[in-house]
């Protein structure tokens, strides 16, 4: 299975990621999932996530995700870029990429890697510009 | 002997630091450690059952034996993606 | 919810798809998947495959199914491809994205579009090229 | 009455025709269409039990009641994708 994981502060570059797609004359499937920063982060409404990652050991879980990946189901290539610092609302912090044979195994990869990052790979968030009702409370009064 | 502790995310809001050394009887184990390190920090005593533990780059249970200069993180649950 | 549909003979310009796409601030997913020729149809190695869709009924048909998301998930948007005619192996022949607020709705909503597609939308294939083990023996003896 | 009958993807092959046109008995239902498409088209007899049946752009039950200048479409299982 062919990798390639990309820990990043630049911004998700799509048209690049897409023109460096190879895919062999087996594979049927590829599923791309983004995940995209949102104006509401709980009730506070923010401006952008400020993305902190513990990079080695980040880059090493998701190594462990892969190999398991490659072990439960015949993907061809995994890639996947997840941003860092400070991403603005609107624009993706994940790009995940899943290549395979058919659809079923292409979504059922593809879903398993994010779940098993939300579990384990060390990268937090924290809201930038955020005016929670708590926070502008404080102002009000 | 000497390990290395290292807070990610608001944990390091709540100590005030990103890094720490730490002296253990020797043989203590992950639990000692996170056990000495809120009672230097007691800020962290509230978020002690939902604290990630690793021991360089791999989690470990609460039984896992330390050695000398090993760099342990602590953390809150992670928020990728 | 917005809905985009397209049935052409035309190749799928993912480039151009991706660059029209449109998201609100309260949207935090992006699920594209696409549908590629594989060299291997059943036993028979192909070049292509010749798409034929009953372009009315399978327009129709989409447009019920897109009812049917709009009816069941907060989706934002569909929007969907599905390229018709020769269609080499290596290329898509589908290609569809979805928009919602959350990961579990647009994986969801992806599958099941694809999922009613395979179903009830009259599209049909017909191998291009190939040479299947039967008709290879024709031609050995 | 009479009826349109449209065949799709090797359903074509068999009939030999994309199009062909049908006289039955008022308020034939679909099914009666059906078969006597077969009756005139044998080699459909085969498919009959895996054939789709739509009037205009939807499909129907075998039950459905047919109208003067009704287009029917007879087609294989489907395999977009």
């Amino acid at each position: 299975m062919k990798t390639q994981l990309t820990i990043t502060p630049e911004p998700i570059d799509e048209t690049a990621l897409n023109a460096e797609r190879e895919l062999s004359d087996g594979m049927g499937a590829v599923v791309v999932f983004q995940g995209v920063v949102r104006a509401q982060e709980g009730t506070a409404s923010i401006s952008a996530i400020d993305y902190e990652a513990f990079d080695e050991m980040a880059c090493h879980q998701f190594e462990l995700i892969f190999e398991e990946i490659d072990r439960q189901w015949p993907v061809e290539s995994v890639r996947l870029v997840h941003r860092v610092g400070v991403v603005p609302v609107n624009a993706p912090s994940l790009w995940v990429e899943i290549i395979a044979p058919h659809r079923a195994v292409a979504f059922a990869a593809c879903q398993f890697l994010i779940d098993a990052m939300k579990q384990r790979v060390p990268i937090w968030k924290k809201p930038v510009g955020g005016a929670s009702s708590t926070s502008s409370q404080k102002f009000s009064t | 002997m000497t390990v290395i502790v290292k807070f990610w995310s608001y944990f390091k809001d709540h100590t005030g630091c990103s890094e720490s050394t730490l002296e253990l009887p020797e043989s203590a184990s992950l639990g000692d450690a996170h056990s000495a390190v809120i009672e230097r920090f007691p800020a962290l005593a509230e978020m002690q059952n939902s604290t990630l533990k690793a021991v360089g780059v791999d989690y470990q249970p609460d039984e896992f034996v330390l050695n000398e200069g090993d760099e342990i993180s602590l953390f809150p649950p992670v928020q990728g993606g």
